[in-house]
């Protein structure tokens, strides 16, 4: 008996984490737990996007714990049918027949022989198909106010304008070695908006969600300290303090049909948008209607916040050592870096331009917001406006090109998709 | 595309912001178009709606001077009472069951019928309120 | 580069959606949009059972523009096993081993070259299993009252009269040229209870989901338009001035028994019946047994409008222009108003039965509400009746052949799933 | 049944009508019966509840006039102190722990005992209008 | 017609529930329902744990309702694919390829054909691949406060002195003739865990699944009524009536480490326990970070209430009659009572250890709410230490030791599990 | 492992308590461990947070009395204003918009600027309270 008990702890001691911890491969995954305390210090301490930050920093300290498991994917035993098997009804069965319906052959999912995978494998199949960023839009669209964008539409250019970081991080990238579908995933960084980045990324660069989840998360939250000089640089002092007028009321029709004509406009012009969009603007249709109140409550509390747990710890499960502990990583990091500033910094100077045409009534502060990072942006242009001059409310004009900017990078994402999947 | 060319980079570079722009101009326009026809019907509206409410004003007015006669002379009516015109026929019926059940309990057997259905007011919607409010939702993506 | 930015943007115009609409799918496409935003009309402005109303056509308009892939099936690539792949425990693998254990042969699925299924297509998938419906129902039995059919029993055979309408459209669908499972699931329009129809369609004949549902649940916000005339005619005035004795209370013993009775005797007499009513049964033992009112409170509200969207949109999803614009969508429109006028009818006129055998007890009006359509159907009866005599207050005697007309059609969905599944 | 003929239709038809009553007319046996039984249980019941109330309600003003006698006394009584019979001795120790930790609080290490623990009166459910409510839920399927 | 008619209603009536219950497998089906009865009444009338009591006994009775075939498995009939099919792309389609890439043969699913599952066969997937247990236990980390423990650290050994009963009963089954999968899941029961044996039950004898998770949520509801006599018998008077000194305080960042510390030991230590112990720590991390409220308020609410529903029902829908109505439930019923029983035992004993050891600083009666039933353990803790000396409060005192045994009961599961998955 | 002997039977027995014991002694060395450092920092910090409060006190004194000045006075300061330091500008942000949307309803076009924001003030969070009615939340596995 003591030698099978030794034998037997001798054995769960090998197949223990801890030895595990002890090789190469367990080096760099002390490493990559080091870095999940780092994130979920941020998160917690500093509230960098708490809401995804944390469950992205859990899953990546529960995938790189040495045997885990919890992102292996299952192995399926099938074995030829036998009638015994067959009368069971026990199993799940498949058979196979020919054009005239003879049964050919036949199989069985040997379930005692087969291994289930892991929780975080099922909970990740929602970000790899592509279903949880989706209905995540969904419950945004429900909490999100278009009308600022409706009352002044030109507010779309800032929100098309910002999107250049999305292009010139995409030429950045592909300097930097990374291949086309890589480097369109890098560049949906700079939409500034995480469900397009996962979405775009779980399509294109699956391998890449973790790093690129990680930076465009942070980033976000680093919105007031990234944006105010880049903002305060390209603008004049005169610039800054333009006070602009008082926007138009928004009749409930209008916030309606908004819903609608977005839908058809982006879906026909780039179908591959249509996920992202479509579920987006269901739920603000949802939300303006009045009708559906019960859903609109539904899709932006327990349905959001469900998905998001699940999309936060899947993704950060896909930060594996060999996913992240590369240059790639520190590649993404800073061309992340690069796309948020960029996109500023075009979302500003095409602020100067329509400042410039419209004869000095557009402060180009709002620019920035089109980066979308919603509310954050907005709030920046805000700030920095009341800086210069303190009477100045610029919240309501930098809301426009804010939500823009979601619809904006949306259409970007879309024609990286159609390009490149 | 697979091949890393200069070309074809500057290429998808190229097509995205020109699909982009190109769709949220469109946009522009639309809803640009689409705010110049609801103004449009919207100020007409207002008018009509203006004069409605002052009618309706005068009819409240008249209608609580009915009420304090009414009050004051306690007479039972019966009959089909006063039901205010937009209320649905199904809010009635739920009311008037809701009415019959708790009259049911106190006094059974009694027979009785409603006098009149009037909606409570409604305040007025502060948009900027409301839609700041929205804005500024805890939940940052 | 301006050669392959030409290139490009060529491509990409041509696969965008726009360039087909102007084909002739496109026209039928854009046909299928225009009637999408007709049902959006009614749902918002008419307020036609918007719950649902509003998804569905919402996701009418998504499946019909064209390229948007929203209801695409995966397609899945499976290849032969190689040990390179084996080692690297990155796939999902299938191995095909012999009675005795041995490797055949072995499979995995290469996922650079599988396409995933659209969005909608993975969640159309609770409607293709029959899981959404009975959820629904799971709900719906935690906001059901059955109080007043356990007061007064008999309203059970008002419940069973009104599925007359069920029986009578079967065969006028039949006669006007629709196969067996198709005028089933046209006739279970006539139940007017939405997740039994959207069952057992899904079942029978998942291509016709579209217009069934959109009849149902369009019929179902018509109730006080269709009914009245209908039970005006059939009835004399003092039939419908019959004043009904007040309902006896009904113990929370008897509440609580009923739900298992129900269950017993229906799914025993009726198997195929089980998961719709099971499920009611389920959530109306867990609102009456008062111990577990943390999960009625989610199966009422989060989990029921979570389901609610899905199956809306996803239902809608399956309207695309073959399935919708032909003559059998205007047969099974014309079909279900047949079915909810018959319906009506056959409850009146049991009514008029039960009327003579009770010397006159039994207000016939409250047969109407046989047809489910919870709790529409009832408040029409009351309103009818009100009429005739305004302190009549039909409301409570109407819920009993009301809540046993939801009974009554999964009873009739269960005999027509088990006959032609 | 696939082919299509009028007796396969008529006999579907004949079916599920038949099937349908037979079904909801068991139902009705059923429920019938149930009601049956449990009036009569609940009469016997209600007759002995009825004698029950009495007692308490003789019970409940004896505690008051206790009560009213304790606070003119304002004797601190030490040991087990009075339980309401029924309430569950987990909850006891729940509202003593609370009181506790409070206790703590305020004057650490003092030792002090529970005295009595009452329900809150609990008013008459209102059958009729919970029903109703019920039934005239928002989500209309 | 009438001899159609005849044929249809015979038919209907052999393929009804009623014609099967009058075999013998019908019979036993009638024990099973009659069984489900009683856990009704156990659950509504006397409360034993209604929140999963209710939805197995439900599960339970839906099961043995004959030809309901709620749990049935698909098939799935796989056909040689065609070009018109390949075509129509209706279908979900695998092709098969050579390492060339060249399609060497295709198939498609007929879903004609193809039979679906149950209803509750497809819900009870999240029981077989072992993902709503750890979902529960993410809810009961953000409900758990483990304050206590952190305060008294020692308590610890008490969660783990009461894992003896785990141990032993393991024993004792193998010595009943159970196989060692079937007796790890049997002794589980004796971690008072209800998701903990469920998840053991499902990874390694998922056809005992009724009867354990029966056993483990009735005992949970009896533990007031086993454990006092236990701790009386194992107890001095003295012993029970030491007065512990009042809990220190807790810190918040102590409370933000703890989950992080749990999570790294345990599942370096036993990887198996990582899907529990991980959402466990993952629920309490978010609960105690204070800065994901939202996710929190869902995680414990609303997800946790769907997932107890439809982990209930599946779980009671295992126990079909086979599976239930031998010898080895009343082996396993009768087992799991000794395994309340000796880790009750195990924990009080040690708890008089340490009471020695701490020089009577120590009351033994806390030890008893090691094998966890949080919180039902501790509040007996506090009431028999009150039957002693009505002035002590060891409710805060016996928490430590319940949540501790949470997390002991998680670990002895994932040896187990590692040992013989 | 699958074949049924003493021998296995009991390693597994004696392997699973010995590593049940050995996690769990491993987390009570870490959690004590943790207890200390925290407590030797908690001590270090709330002698300075003391002090922090005192001055806060007297502070939040001279404040009252400044506005209850500043009241009297009456006297219309222009200029940036008092903000709390601790305050994240962007919340500064949100109120001054709140502000000026509200006020622009009631005055439209005046100008004017935030004075002074403040924190409520914070009651103390009662640990003990709190914790057991964590404790006795109503879902028991
Ligand atoms: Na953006
Ligand atoms: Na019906
Ligand atoms: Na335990």
């Amino acid at each position: 008996m003591i030698d099978t008990f030794l034998t037997s702890i001798t054995e769960l001691a090998r197949t223990s984490g801890i030895a595990q911890l002890f090789t190469m491969d367990g080096l760099l995954n002390l490493a990559m737990i080091a870095i999940a305390c780092v994130l979920l210090y941020l998160a917690i301490a500093k509230q960098y996007e708490p809401l995804l930050l944390l469950p992205i920093a859990f899953g990546m300290l529960l995938v790189n714990l040495p045997l885990g498991a919890v992102m292996d994917p299952p192995t399926t035993v099938i074995k030829p049918l036998t009638d015994e098997i067959q009368e069971s009804a026990q199993y799940a069965m498949i058979e196979l027949q020919d054009a005239a319906g003879n049964l050919l052959n036949g199989f069985y999912q040997d379930k005692n022989a087969s291994v289930s995978g892991g929780l975080l494998y099922y909970l990740y199949q929602g970000v790899k198909l592509g279903i949880y960023p989706p209905l995540i839009f969904l419950g945004i669209g429900t909490m999100t106010d278009f009308g600022p964008l409706i009352a002044n539409p030109k507010s779309f250019l800032l929100g098309a304008a910002a999107q250049l970081g999305i292009f010139v991080t995409f030429i950045g990238a592909v300097c930097l070695g990374f291949n086309y579908q890589e480097a369109a995933s890098i560049g949906i960084i700079g939409g500034a908006d995480g469900p397009t980045a996962i979405y775009t990324t779980g399509m294109l660069a699956p391998h890449l969600l973790g790093p690129i989840a990680v930076a465009a998360y942070s980033y976000m939250a680093l919105v007031p300290v990234i944006q105010p000089p880049i903002m305060r640089l390209l603008t004049t002092k005169k610039e800054r303090s333009v006070v602009m007028k008082q926007l138009r009321p928004v009749s409930k029709v209008e916030r309606i049909f908004f819903p609608v004509v977005v839908t058809l406009i982006v879906c026909l012009m780039v179908p591959s948008a249509t996920p992202l969009i479509g579920m987006l603007m269901l739920g603000n249709l949802m939300r303006e209607s009045g009708v559906v109140d019960r859903l609109v409550k539904t899709a932006q509390n327990e349905l959001m916040n469900i998905i998001t747990i699940f999309l936060g710890v899947t993704v950060g499960a896909t930060a594996t050592a060999e996913n992240f502990l590369n240059l790639q990583t520190l590649g993404i990091l800073a061309l992340g870096l690069c796309a948020f500033s960029i996109g500023t910094a075009g979302g500003v100077l095409f602020g100067k331009l329509m400042y410039l045409f419209s004869g000095g009534k557009v402060n180009p502060l709002i620019g920035s917001a089109g980066v979308s990072a919603v509310p954050m942006a907005a709030r920046v242009s805000q700030k920095v406006g009341a800086e210069t001059n303190p009477t100045n409310f610029l919240l309501m004009h930098a809301m426009g090109p804010n939500v823009a900017g979601v619809i904006g990078s949306a259409v970007a994402a879309g024609v990286l998709i159609a390009i490149f999947k | 595309m697979e091949e890393i060319t200069w070309g074809n980079t500057l290429s998808v570079v190229l097509t995205g912001l020109v699909v982009v722009f190109a769709a949220l101009v469109i946009l522009i326009f639309l809803v640009w178009l689409m705010g110049k026809i609801f103004i449009a019907i919207g100020n007409k509206k207002n008018k009509e709606q203006e004069q409605q409410k002052q009618d309706a004003r005068r009819q409240a007015q008249q209608a609580m001077a009915d009420q304090a006669k009414a009050d004051q002379v306690k007479t039972e009516q019966a009959g089909t009472g006063q039901i205010e015109e937009g209320i649905p026929p199904e809010v009635v019926a739920a009311i008037s069951a809701a009415v019959a059940v708790v009259m049911e309990e106190s006094a059974p057997g009694a027979a009785y019928t409603i006098q009149r259905v009037q909606r409570a007011g409604v305040g007025r919607s502060a948009w900027g309120n409301a839609g700041l409010a929205a804005q500024l939702s805890p939940f940052d993506r």
